[in-house]
């Protein structure tokens, strides 16, 4: 199995989201997180003194599939997060050893 | 965005709104004549000893007074309290809003001790009042027709209290974000004692010597706002920038907060200005209506220079220039008509704006513009009062350049020079003297975790 | 849950409390008996010119109506500002705070410019006010016998003024979250001076037609309210629903704003009814008997009715049946005693919770309730004061159904359907042309990305 | 960190301010001499009866007399409402807002039915008042000599309406965030109807027996103060801890919050005390004078206290301090001087702050602290009134202790104890009775979740 | 050294940490996170209009631990967070290459 | 390539932010967390009554890099986000099996 952690703009979520439910991903997690990269934060002004924020909000989703899912899955990710502008993101896939659904105590594939 | 903003049809109503205010314009002549002379209105403080009034209590009267006191109370807490609360980052936010509530307790007890004793006691020399009042000794109940010949003696004295209560609370506005607490203390003892309280004397006292020269200020633009402001000013430029301005957000925690203390500050203004009247009736209502009138002016006007210069209005402008409007009226409120105040509130919108926007050249680190909004607002509405002023509307007071009489802008002019001199030097002086016994600063590491935490060891949010 | 709360020993003080109310109807014939009349009493704003005063300035009156004019100016900012401001998803709540900030703006000057002319100035045909009084030309500080026999003219225009501010803050309730900014101020301006000034013309204007019918309206329930609950659902239907509605949480962002706002909405709105008297006394002091206590049962019917509906009592339920209720007495208050305003309230808390509860039948998405509240409330508190008025209460009134005189009840029907037909078809006609020029909706981006970003370049908190 | 700030430097503004206290002793005896004998002014409620005056409606007196009804509203709802709001975790913060509001209703109405009657109306065996008075049956707008003959009956009545309101809202404080929502509803009813009522006709109604002993309370110092802080101290004893004192943090969530709570008391707290003169003129203004000084004294000694005990000041102490002075001086204010009420204050600030710091020792959890605030503080200006009362501030009242009379502290002693055993035992029973029908707190999981959403499904925060 | 990552249910944050300190853990960091399953969010109206909220709150913990501990903590971590309600919520086991202190720069599973 | 997630003091994030820019780290992402750990929350007593608060706010930072990068990212961040007080935090490294950079589908090292 496959722990698939991908970085994207905050209002793409829905729409990722939703593609990976209709390619059958029975679940994810998510957490807000702010992105540093080539994507400068905006230069802003207040009362006329200017300042950049160095950090952009982003949303980290973290997809856990079975293997012969992994392409399809980032695939999706990658056609639907993409606007295709700097910050769109990025994808990371690592391996993941075991799994256990807490309810029932399964483990492996089944428990995803 | 700018561009999409200024297309025609977006930026039509403003167009609409300026034909509005334009519309002032053809009226202009209109407005001494539309203010009946109203002789039977009592006279504003500064010549209340002129008004032929037996010194029975009338129950009106005093019963505006108090409300008035009470709603000049609430300007400062919860007032100025929430209008720079909001507009600070969150680990600031209740030292700051702390700073006008703390002030509002220590003057409370200063004035009743010595400070209304200095202002308003019997004269020393025109300069100072002297300490025969201390602790109110001989200011009872009945009332004393030299300030208010109807309303009892104490309840002029707690109208004024809350004048000196405000004033350094708008202080507070320049050097937010960065004093130590103790500083902050000190300071604001020392400064109520030795430049707020003579400055009103000089202004307001019998016998003081600015009031002498006939200079109009009907509710304290001089006293209370271009001190303020011009003392902002010395500390910003003593106290030094925030650190990581320029670099970090400084973007305030809280707008709403900073409205809700920009409608409370509309509010308790009509104590502020109509309370001046110091009685119940045609001059306090006409102070009413210039005050609303400017003041609505002045927040259209910030917001509109703001759409043209910025591409979008906002929220904190709006109010800002609500606020630099009830600034500017002050002096004038009780001398000049609806029209008139359309123009002072215009100009205190457009001005304060500008004022606000090139504060970065100057470099100093006025955070909540308490100079830019208070120091440049007051300073316009004192002149201003010097180019609109008329007997029409207020016999008891004077015409202004606009209505024949050039030389009250001169007389006007000069008020707010000598009050800027002296408060100027007096505030560095004393900022001096507190650097000496407690350090103005807090710590780099203080500063960084914020006052909240570092001063009181406190959050605003938990 | 509902299981749960609805056993006995949960649902006890429920019925209890209903017992409570129940008191109430014992004791309805003794409501008329226990006022005593008050020919003393200055009789309503409609009726004044009956009044047989010497226009002489009354210091207690004058404080009275001064200080109300500054607790209605409280209703809208920051009233109706907070109350509508918590409601919001917090990317809309700055931008929902500032409609209202920027309504007392745009209106003060407004009224002061033409506003006032035209609701009140010299009668045109029974419809408008000239624009003689344009920029208060000839509106000074001694009284004006037609409208205010002891207070300043002034003070009589700036009270109004203040209704002619809230009145379309009520209606942003039905909009928000979704319109353009540059459309919402267009808007406003246009309704303000083509359906607001017109129709408080008709109705309190010396020579408007509606005036002449003889409909009771003490503080405004039909200019105020039903205009404002009307015009809202005109807005509704026109500008559609919020993107998301039935999909996305629409929860309030903040409540313990909204109910600081509903707080200071029955503050403030003891000026807007009580003030009405426009002097202060005995008509004043039964007014503020008959808001206070129908606001009271209002809260407590719907929070009852949701108890026993939803299962539990909720805090924005028991602000808005407060709110509901204040609506409802506004026109009765001056005309009926405190067992009647009970029924009232009672009436008006159970009504409005259905219209709220229904409000999804039929489609339209009145966003904060203002047609469900301003416009059904206000429609039934017109009605129910052709139910309880009673002259024993106010001799310069009339009866109502309750106390012989059932026309009175026809009379009102007329003047709510009056009214509901010219603001409806005027606020339709409004909006066609703000779409022509402005357009009135936000694009969806926008409206995703929230209004404070995306029409202020803010947001409400950092 | 204490060894830090307490190095010399830094305490300096403290020892400067303590100076500043202390320069008031000096002035102790003037106080007397400092207040002219006030013979025009109305006597305070309870000796109304003793003013010989025409029952000629006064305008100012009336004008005064609303706005203070309408001041002690907003202390309710917004002010206690946000002073205990955002003293809470955010999980129970709207349902503490919803109790002070929902208070403002019930009462609202029970006062109407029948406790107005009960307190005030004619009475049985100088316990009880008839219920000769339900429904306001004969409680009319023409004055009522015996309680205040200047004013309207209604007026009166109202304004005592609001006291009756306030006081279950203040008890609510001590069985913050775990009490069910059904058993507040039943507990503030039988309080209301079986404490309260009886206690304000002992003290104030006219036959009442307490009132016979004369014992002097100005403003309700025994009546609200006392007995709410008592009853909380009941509560809390009876419904024992919150889960996971000591253990969790119970930080306020929202200091802002309570800080604007505060400074909406201190506002409304000027009705409160001022008001209770029940006519604007000297009286209301020397009791003005003394409950802004009081407050400020004692906020300051508060803060002073804790600057030395805890190494920094905090905002929240300075707010409890404030509060803790409006309490103390509530009973007194009418008749003491200002340097008087600066010692008053200073009393409260110290006293309150020690027994909130010793609260953990007796074990109970007054979780926002009812029972330290305004049973000690209540305490402590019922009998601070037998020490610093003077005849030459209020004819109408007696002389204290330090002003020649010694017997009037015994006598205050045995009001305070009268009101403390009967309102102690009374509110156990009453306790008994709820916890029999509905059960007093929430369970464990409602707890937990908070009371928001267990007893109302809301959400504070979206 | 295995990472080991799980998402429960906010409430029993304190019961899992407890019992984890319980059997020698000494450390965890702790992420508020949302959570999209089987476990759908609530159907909630509001004034008469309903909808339903995609995702649930969820609380993430991470644990490294040495691999000889790794049974033991999953064990505990599914006792203790279990409720036998769907949205129990999920384990993740994945290697992990190398740890440092910052403090001291110990490497290994001493610096655990 | 390989993951690094050092968990950090907050006030540290920047001058540990700066010093990864300098040596071309190229992007990271931030996240806020509660940590557990050696470094105990603060004993507070609030109106009298004390109380310990378990979990310290910490923050998170993911890096993904090249392998030949990873020492001198784990020195780097050693460097700069030590004070030598407890509860400076850690840093884990774990494997990265693939990258992909959504705005252009790039894959691999060239991807970060
Ligand atoms: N090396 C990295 N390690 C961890 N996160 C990264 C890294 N590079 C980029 N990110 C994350 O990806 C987001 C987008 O990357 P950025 O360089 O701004 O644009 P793009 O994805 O188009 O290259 C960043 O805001 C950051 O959160
Ligand atoms: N495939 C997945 N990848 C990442 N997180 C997941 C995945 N499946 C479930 N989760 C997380 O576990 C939580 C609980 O899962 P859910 O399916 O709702 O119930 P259960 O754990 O009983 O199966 C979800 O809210 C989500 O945060
Ligand atoms: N075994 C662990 N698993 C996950 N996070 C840990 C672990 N041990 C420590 N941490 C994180 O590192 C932070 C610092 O660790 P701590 O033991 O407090 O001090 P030090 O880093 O000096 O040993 C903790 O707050 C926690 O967030």
């Amino acid at each position: 199995m496959k722990m698939i952690e991908a970085i994207i703009k905050p209002f793409k979520l829905d729409e990722v989201k939703d593609a990976l439910l209709e390619m059958g991903v029975h679940g994810m997690t998510v957490t807000e997180v702010k992105g540093f990269g080539r994507q400068k934060g905006s230069k802003e002004t207040y009362r006329g003194s200017e300042y950049t924020t160095d950090f952009v909000p982003k949303v980290k989703i973290e997809v856990f599939v079975a293997d012969n899912q992994v392409t399809k899955v980032v695939e999706t990710i990658t056609r639907t997060a993409k606007t295709g502008s700097v910050g769109d993101g990025k994808i990371f896939v690592s391996d993941l050893s075991s799994v256990v659904r807490i309810r029932t105590g399964e483990t492996g594939e089944s428990a995803l | 965005m700018l561009s999409h903003m200024s297309s025609m049809r977006k930026i039509l109503p403003v167009l609409l709104f300026l034909a509005m205010l334009a519309g002032g314009a053809v009226l202009y002549a209109p407005d001494a004549v539309a203010q009946a002379p109203a002789p039977e209105a009592p006279a504003p403080a500064p010549d209340a000893a002129a008004a032929p009034a037996p010194p029975k209590i009338d129950t009106g009267d005093t019963a505006w007074v108090l409300v008035s006191t009470a709603l000049v109370l609430a300007m400062t807490a919860p007032g100025v309290a929430l209008f720079y609360g909001g507009m600070v980052r969150s680990k600031n936010a209740l030292s700051t809003v702390l700073q006008s509530f703390l002030i509002l307790c220590l003057i409370s007890v200063q004035w009743v001790l010595w400070g209304y004793s200095l202002a308003f006691g019997p004269d020393v020399g025109h300069i100072i009042g002297s300490l025969a009042w201390f602790g109110l000794n001989g200011v009872g109940v009945e009332p004393n027709a030299d300030y208010a010949a109807t309303i009892p003696h104490q309840a002029f004295m707690l109208f004024q209290m809350m004048f000196a209560v405000i004033t350094p609370a708008l202080i507070t506005g320049a050097f937010a974000e960065r004093i130590k607490f103790s500083a902050f203390v000190l300071f604001t003892l020392l400064w109520a004692t030795f430049i707020y309280d003579p400055l009103a004397h000089w202004v307001w006292g019998v016998g003081g010597w600015v009031r002498n020269l006939g200079a109009l200020d009907f509710a304290g633009g001089t006293v209370v706002h271009i001190s303020s402001g011009v003392a902002g000013l010395a500390c910003a430029l003593v106290i030094k920038k925030r650190l990581g301005l320029g670099k970090d957000s400084m973007h305030p925690h809280n707008l709403p907060m900073t409205l809700l203390g920009a409608s409370l500050l509309w509010f308790g203004w009509f104590g502020f200005n109509a309370g001046s009247a110091l009685a119940s009736g045609a001059l306090a209502t006409s102070t009413f209506t210039a005050t609303n009138t400017a003041t609505a002016a002045a927040a259209l006007a910030w917001m509109v220079a703001e759409w043209i210069y910025r591409g979008k209005p906002s929220a904190l402008g709006t109010a800002s220039g609500a606020v630099a409007g009830l600034v500017a009226i002050t002096p004038a409120s009780g001398f000049v008509g609806p029209i008139s105040s359309i123009w002072i509130g215009i100009g205190a919108g457009v001005l304060c704006y500008t004022a606000v926007m090139l504060k970065p050249l100057f470099g100093y680190d006025d955070a909540l513009d308490a100079v830019g909004v208070h120091g440049i607002g007051g300073t316009w509405g004192a002149l201003a009062t010097g180019l609109f002023a008329s007997k029409a509307v207020n016999s008891a007071g004077a015409d202004g350049l606009f209505f024949g009489n050039p030389a009250q802008l001169g007389i006007q002019a000069m008020a707010v020079l000598i009050t800027m001199v002296f408060v100027f030097v007096g505030t560095l002086i004393i900022l001096a003297i507190v650097a000496g016994i407690t350090g103005l600063r807090a710590s780099e590491e203080d500063e960084r975790l914020g006052l909240d935490l570092s001063q009181h060891d406190e959050k605003a949010y938990s």
